[in-house]
């Protein structure tokens, strides 16, 4: 009877609450999650302001938020939540809209380094079940042409036993790689 | 259950309690309830899986309390309604002595009653699997099938209030539907006055009912009247979070949370 | 007029619902007739069983209502009214009796705009179910016991 | 001789082997065995979650439920990250038995989550901190930065270790093998983690601030419990000194090469000499 | 058998516009009982009142029914009426004819229908009314007051001035409470103490204030105009009666090194003192916990050198009994503590304080005589960050709510800061400025425009200490969150305002209820601010809610009119629409079968217990009994009762099976 009375829920906020139960109002933009963020000086959007234009509910937003280049830096420290008075868990709104964003290919330009790296290391994973580190690197640099960058650590790493040049396996591959198939690469 | 009798034996012959309530058998081959007063007699006392009568009844029965103070033999329902009971102020612990019974028919000491909450934290009171498939099997009837289904059901019902003599909860000395200043519910056993009488007795019991099941017991038709305690329990059970007898004061319906739900009022 | 009118009875609170309805009246707001009012000091005052009387006396339909939670004159009595009606509700239902008659509400004494809104979506509600002949057969006897004396 | 299953996590086996080292030979030195869980995988780290949840679920779901396999019922985690990812798992799917079928699916076995995750430091406080003051031939009588980072202590709600605010465990215990740790502000702040390849610049600053302060608090050792913090803090010093615009030479240990070194084990068996930054204690 | 007389009202138009008002008279007048049926342009009018007076003696009336306006409105005037002619007034109802009926409808036939059926209802219900009398209760014209702060010395002052007797019980040594630990007081800057000092010397001395220190509340019993109240009276180890103040005891004191509680704990006092110069009493208590000779067994210097020998290391706390009629609580407030911020640092940098602590800085009869300095190194600070909701609207924490005070002492702050040290810089990072309140955004806009505040809109992450400085970390929210860092010199924290320890305990005793955050709890959140839900227990003050003093004061004095208003009557008179246990003839003696499922349901916890007894004093029985004084008249009670034993009169079982059987019964 009194359906009228209860608004649709639309949009990018609307998602985000559906995933992740975190609901975007909340937040009544005291700041101290931008105040704390080890990285919000090198964001485009500091996180109090990714949760205001959730708030705002408009799709240009909802654009601006997925080809932000802040989603990928969050380094996931959980800082801001720990400090958060209404205890948003923004964190867990940063890996929705990571993930969104790869999903709708809204990658901004200015993260593809950071994008390439993970990439790098989950194919690593993929093929081996573990973190083969010097194949990351070579992945990684071919990936991103970064071609000379830790010229220097690299030789020192191997001369101090930190590299290995054969990869470490896990036996049962087949499980690891159904593990990826079933997951990341349904999707993709 | 020798150990039972042992103790009421014990208890008999000195005279601790003047009266041993428990089960023993029928002349019909079916347990019956037992009121013994000598010693030599314990040995009558039976257990077993047939022993479903809910002895607690006789607690707040007058002619059982003029024989001075009880020892009741007491599996887990008995046990509830004892509880129960205690919270509504019904018996006190110094006026009877409690011989618990396991499923298999051992005796369990109970030191006192909070002993005996303790001990039923361990079994839930919940409508089992069955009942509760029967309880959704009418609930998800058209609102004219359980219409139909009800009164078909209670067309059976003659008002003998065998359901309120057996129930443990029904120790009213004037009960409502005896009432006549106003009539709230008319005494003949007709269509309104079962309905109303049904209705009635189901919101009095909800969250002081034990669910043992004497009411259906004792019904000489057979009527499935637990199935509206029943309902009231599950209902308790989903709605406020009810987990069964306690002697803390208060009851579900004379408490509340202020978030309660609310979804139906406008 | 052919169309049937229900017959609606409103339970009500003294110290909001009432008050609220007395506020549509000097607002002027109209609604439609087929409600009565009977006032109770309190939602936490209202007796089940008055509802059934009501049904079996030939109320098409009922209203209840009161203080909005922790507006309660009494502080509470709306509260317990409303876990009495969680459970009265569901056993109704389950019985088949068919709860859509009954419309629970909370009205304020500001709200008088709210209690004729509330009269006329029961009113509609309810002539749309119809009579509620079917809980009046089950009373019928009553009428007959009368008129034979 | 006291058993637990062990999950070193890949950081252990490769750029960060000194810590796995370390671990072993602190444990060695007090009868515990480590038994590490047969055929682990990579955790997923922020890679995984950063990009797929249930991937991110499943990596550490098929961990702890090979542990479960092995009869084990208590692992420990070196790996600050790995910690951080299995607790979260755990937690997760405890939480949710919708989505621990789903997860157990995905691994192809059964996950229960009977399995109790310790970091080092709790594996340290359960099993050693009584018997330590005992072992003592060298006290490590030197000032101290306590670095916690952020993935020991946060998120409080599901780790439940120390408090989340200037947490303290480290610090008691370095004190019980003679260290002073230093009251300095920057204890749970972030290193840039996973930045550390893709990203340099970033880690080079949010390091430099925590390098720097414990510097200027005349810390002589930054103690870390987790590898990433480490190799931000070690490996990328030269970043750091960019940043800074000097040359800062602090070291950076692991916390079981101080209880090592303060009870005489070989600086080799700690795996001293894999630092960037030389060790010079 | 009853005859009933009905009374139609024209109300002017107001109802006969609407409503064929000789229809429902005529109507009415073929009902059951009816007697006697009329109609009227004005009821309520003189003539109408007299029509009704007459007709009960010529018709010899049993029952009467207004059919008018809102009960709400006139039925005080219809059942005086009946009672002047002789009918008991509780045989009279009304029925709403105007505000349910014709001003609801249009002149239709249906809207006379109604009105006639709304008449048969009230005519059954009234058949069933039964004559009640008013409920007397004696009182006890004495007022104890819990707690000696502002709102407790405004309370008392007030009943006292209106000639009755009060006592005013405060857990510490001297009244005075927060206020008197302020420096200067938004938002017209005027000094706290030299306000509060006279009114608390006004105290001392009235002849109707008792005024009991270092003493709290043992237990409270009984109900509205009779209450019995324990005071317990802790030991203060010096006889007051003998002591003259001189100060020789505190002057001697070795244990000069405890935390001062009227200093914030930035200065410190020694084991026997007085609180502040200005306390009063003026006189000293031995707090036992500091005390050597209490600890160690060695001392009593200040025996030693109490010239009038008042000291008493014996004395023992003593409980003393009261009777009183009302109590009104004014338990004040409390800051939060320093484990609430750990990220600020608070406890662990001398330089991060609260509020309360900045007042006694700015205070002039502070540890630094009004200068600001700042506790670890007694500089003046050049640059001070103030915190705002510091603690408050922060659920992660536990407190959602807003201390609501916080806004306008810090701008308080700010300004006597800028005041003070000319030189120095200050920033308040707040979230919102709530300065609703006479003169209260003005006060704000200055410390802005004029004192040159630099307000920042965010809330502060953490503050570290470093070389000697507090870094405070915080964002322009303003400036799209633009990270802020400031080294400052003091951080001032404008702590939440919560509930005074032991409130909730307090509030037990009292019968009263409180909310979460354990407040307690007033009887209506708009009507009833100074009532509880207990009659004759009432509120003033920050124990209801964080509150600033204007405020508070109003709200003592509020309560003071309510405790003078009830002791204005010579016994209680109270509306008899009470609930009422069933009494029957022996054996039975009530059908009440004492399950107390009623005790738990009534929010007055106006139901007791009742012992029937045999002549050789056994319990029989024991029923449930409803306390006179306590019972409000909800009913909830009577919903809830099985077996129909506790009823309420006017809305009795029988009265309203009656009306909704008359309602349908056409």
């Amino acid at each position: 009877m009194n359906n009228h009375l209860h608004h649709e829920e639309r949009g990018l906020a609307a998602d985000v609450k559906q995933t992740t139960s975190v609901a975007a109002e909340k937040c009544y933009q005291c700041g101290k999650c931008s105040a704390g963020c080890p990285v919000a000086s090198e964001m485009d959007l500091p996180p109090s302001l990714v949760m205001r234009m959730l708030q705002t509910n408009r799709p240009e937003n909802d654009e601006k938020l997925l080809r932000s280049k802040t989603i990928w830096l969050c380094l996931s420290c959980e800082m801001c939540i720990s400090r958060c008075p209404m205890s948003i868990d923004i964190p867990k709104v940063m890996d929705f809209l990571r993930r969104r964003s790869r999903d709708e290919g809204k990658v901004t330009d200015r993260a593809k380094d950071i994008v390439a790296f993970h990439d790098s290391f989950l194919l690593s994973v993929e093929k081996t079940g573990k973190l083969y580190e010097l194949g990351l690197i070579a992945a990684y640099k071919m990936k991103t042409l970064h071609l000379m960058q830790d010229v220097t650590v690299a030789p020192e790493m191997i001369q101090k036993g930190k590299l290995h040049f054969i990869p470490e396996m896990v036996k049962n591959r087949k499980n690891i790689a159904q593990i990826f198939k079933k997951t990341i690469k349904a999707k993709n | 259950m020798d150990n039972v009798k042992k103790r009421a034996a014990e208890l008999l012959k000195s005279e601790a309690v003047k009266v041993v309530i428990g089960y023993t058998m029928g002349t019909n081959g079916k347990p019956r309830a037992a009121f013994i007063q000598n010693a030599e007699d314990v040995d009558s006392l039976i257990f077993n899986a047939q022993c479903v009568q809910n002895l607690a009844v006789y607690l707040s029965k007058a002619e059982i309390k003029q024989l001075g103070k009880p020892a009741i033999v007491a599996p887990l329902n008995v046990l509830r309604a004892i509880i129960q009971l205690a919270s509504e102020m019904q018996i006190q612990e110094n006026e009877l002595i409690v011989l618990g019974v396991s499923p298999d028919g051992e005796l369990i000491d109970f030191q006192n009653f909070s002993a005996i909450e303790k001990y039923l934290e361990d079994f839930n009171m919940e409508v089992d699997a069955k009942e509760k498939e029967t309880l959704e099997k009418i609930s998800s009837m058209s609102l004219e099938e359980r219409w139909k289904f009800w009164n078909e059901e209670l067309a059976e019902c003659f008002k003998c209030y065998a359901c309120r003599a057996a129930c443990p909860m029904c120790y009213c000395h004037k009960c409502a539907v005896e009432q006549n200043k106003p009539q709230w519910i008319p005494v003949a056993a007709h269509r309104l006055g079962n309905l109303e009488w049904h209705i009635m007795r189901a919101m009095h019991l909800a969250g002081r009912c034990v669910n043992c099941d004497a009411c259906h017991e004792a019904c000489p038709k057979g009527i499935n009247l637990n199935f509206l305690t029943k309902l009231m329990l599950n209902d308790a059970q989903e709605e406020f979070g009810y987990t069964g007898v306690t002697l803390k004061e208060g009851n579900l319906l004379s408490t509340f949370k202020t978030n309660d739900q609310e979804n139906f009022i406008q | 007029m052919n169309e049937f009118e229900p017959k609606i009875v409103a339970f009500v609170c003294n110290w909001c619902t009432y008050a609220g309805a007395d506020l549509t009246g000097t607002s002027r707001i109209k609604y439609a007739t087929n409600v009565k009012i009977v006032r109770f000091p309190c939602t936490g005052r209202i007796d089940f069983m008055l509802l059934l009387k009501a049904f079996s006396e030939g109320a098409d339909g009922i209203i209840i209502s009161g203080c909005h939670p922790n507006d309660c004159h009494y502080t509470s009595g709306n509260f317990h009214a409303r876990r009495r009606w969680v459970m009265f509700r569901s056993l109704l239902d389950f019985m088949g009796i068919d709860v859509r008659r009954i419309q629970f509400s909370w009205v304020s004494a500001a709200e008088g705009a709210k209690w004729a809104e509330i009269v006329n979506s029961t009113v509609e509600t309810v002539r749309e179910l119809g009579p509620y002949s079917d809980y009046q057969k089950v009373a019928d006897f009553l009428k007959t016991e009368v008129e034979n004396g | 001789m006291i058993k637990i299953g062990f999950y070193p996590g890949c950081s252990l086996t490769g750029s960060s082997r000194e810590y796995a080292e370390s671990v072993i030979a602190l444990c060695e030195a007090f009868n515990i065995e480590l038994k590490q869980i047969p055929d682990w995988n990579c955790c997923g780290a922020t890679a995984a979650h950063n990009l797929d949840k249930e991937l991110s679920l499943a990596l550490p779901a098929r961990i702890l439920a090979l542990a479960e396999q092995n009869g084990m019922t208590e692992i420990v985690v070196p790996c600050a990250a790995c910690y951080n990812r299995l607790s979260v798992t755990e937690h997760t799917l405890n939480a949710d038995e919708q989505l621990r079928a789903r997860i157990s699916e995905i691994i192809e076995m059964p996950y229960e989550g009977t399995v109790k995750i310790l970091n080092v430091i709790q594996m340290l406080q359960k099993y050693v901190v009584n018997e330590l003051a005992n072992k003592i031939v060298a006290p490590f009588d030197h000032k101290v930065a306590c670095y916690y980072g952020c993935l020991l202590v946060r998120p409080h709600e599901i780790l439940q270790f120390d408090r989340v605010e200037d947490p303290q465990t480290i610090d008691e215990m370095l004190k019980l093998v003679g260290a002073q740790p230093v009251d300095w502000a920057f204890k749970t702040e972030c290193c840039g983690a996973g930045f550390s390849v893709s990203q340099p610049d970033i880690v080079g600053k949010l390091s430099g601030k925590i390098v720097k302060d414990a510097v200027d608090r005349g810390a002589e050792a930054m103690v870390v419990a987790c590898p990433m913090c480490h190799a931000n803090l070690d490996m990328r010093r030269p970043a750091i000194n960019s940043y800074l615009k000097t040359t800062i030479d602090i070291p950076v240990l692991y916390v079981t090469q101080v209880l090592g070194l303060a009870l005489g084990i070989s600086r080799e068996k700690l795996g001293l000499q894999r630092h960037f930054v030389p060790v010079k204690f | 058998m009853s005859r009933i007389g009905v009374f139609v009202c024209h109300c002017g138009e107001n109802i006969s516009a609407t409503v064929d008002v000789e229809k429902v008279a005529q109507a009415a007048a073929g009902f059951d009982d009816v007697v006697h049926s009329v109609d009227y342009k004005y009821m309520c009018s003189d003539p109408g009142q007299t029509l009704i007076k007459q007709a009960i003696k010529e018709h010899n009336l049993t029952g009467v029914v207004v059919a008018a306006c809102s009960p709400r409105m006139h039925e005080p005037t219809f059942r005086k009426a009946c009672a002047e002619a002789g009918l008991n007034g509780y045989m009279c109802e009304m029925t709403n004819l105007r505000e349910h009926c014709s001003w609801v409808h249009d002149r239709t036939e249906e809207t006379t229908e109604k009105a006639i059926d709304l008449v048969r209802m009230l005519v059954e219900k009234v058949k069933n009314n039964k004559p009640l009398e008013p409920i007397l209760v004696p009182i006890t014209k004495t007022a104890l007051v819990i707690g000696g702060g502002i709102a407790g010395i405004q309370t008392s002052l007030d009943i006292a001035n209106c000639g009755h007797k009060v006592i005013l019980v405060e857990k510490e040594p001297s009244i005075g409470g927060h206020m008197s630990q302020l420096s200067e007081t938004f938002p017209t800057l005027d000094c706290s103490q030299c306000i509060l000092t006279p009114r608390m010397v006004e105290v001392a001395q009235h002849p109707n204030i008792e005024l009991i220190t270092y003493a709290e509340l043992d237990s409270l019993e009984g109900y509205i105009g009779n209450f019995k109240a324990k005071i317990r009276k802790k030991a203060k180890s010096v006889d007051h009666s003998v002591c003259t103040g001189c100060g020789d005891c505190w002057g001697k004191c070795p244990s000069k090194k405890i935390p001062s509680e009227f200093n914030a704990g930035l200065g410190s006092r020694t084991a026997i003192y007085v609180p502040f110069p200005q306390a009063v009493p003026n006189k000293p208590v031995i707090d036992k916990s500091n005390c050597n000779y209490y600890q160690k067994g060695k001392c009593k210097i200040c025996e030693k050198f109490c010239k009038p020998g008042a000291i008493r290391f014996d004395q023992e706390d003593e409980i003393v009994e009261a009777e009183v009629g009302a109590v009104v609580v004014t338990t004040g407030f409390d800051v939060v503590k320093p484990e609430f911020f750990p990220e600020y640092g608070y406890g662990k940098y001398k330089d991060v304080i609260t509020g309360l602590q900045f007042e006694r800085l700015a205070s002039a009869s502070g540890p630094t005589l009004g200068e600001i300095r700042r506790p670890s190194d007694e500089k003046v600070p050049e640059k001070v960050v103030f915190i705002a909701c510091a603690g408050s609207r922060d659920p992660a924490k536990g407190i959602n709510y807003c201390s609501k005070i916080c806004c306008m002492y810090t701008a308080k702050h700010a300004m006597l800061y800028q005041h003070k040290v000319h030189t120095g810089k200050s920033f308040v990072f707040y979230m919102d400025i709530r300065a609703a309140g006479k003169n209260y955004d003005e006060f704000v806009r200055r410390a802005i425009e004029e004192d040159k505040v630099n307000y920042i809109r965010g809330r502060v992450s953490t503050v570290y200490e470093k070389d000697g400085k507090l870094i405070v970390k915080g964002a322009d929210t303003l400036m799209n969150g633009e990270p802020i860092e400031i080294e400052a010199d003091m951080v001032v924290l404008a702590s939440a305002g919560i509930s005074n320890p032991g409130s909730e305990e307090l509030a037990q005793k009292l019968h009263v209820s409180y909310d979460r955050y354990k407040f307690f709890a007033e009887a209506h959140p708009k009507l009833k601010p100074v009532e509880t839900n207990t009659a004759g227990i009432f509120l003033a003050g920050a124990c209801q809610a964080p509150k600033d003093i204007p405020e508070t004061v109003g709200m003592a004095s509020g309560a003071a009119s309510k405790v003078a208003a009830l002791f204005s009557q010579p016994e209680l008179k109270r509306e008899p629409l009470i609930a009422v246990v069933n009494r029957q003839m022996p054996p039975v003696f009530s059908s009440c079968v004492g399950c107390f499922l009623c005790e738990t349901a009534c929010p007055y916890n106006a139901i007791g217990r009742e012992e029937i007894k045999d002549r050789n004093g056994n319990v029989i029985k024991t029923l449930a009994r409803v306390n006179e004084g306590l019972c409000q008249g909800c009913g909830t009670c009577v919903a809830f009762c099985r077996t129909k034993s506790i009823d309420i009169q006017g809305f009795s079982n029988e009265q309203m099976y009656s009306e909704v059987m008359a309602l349908l019964n056409d």
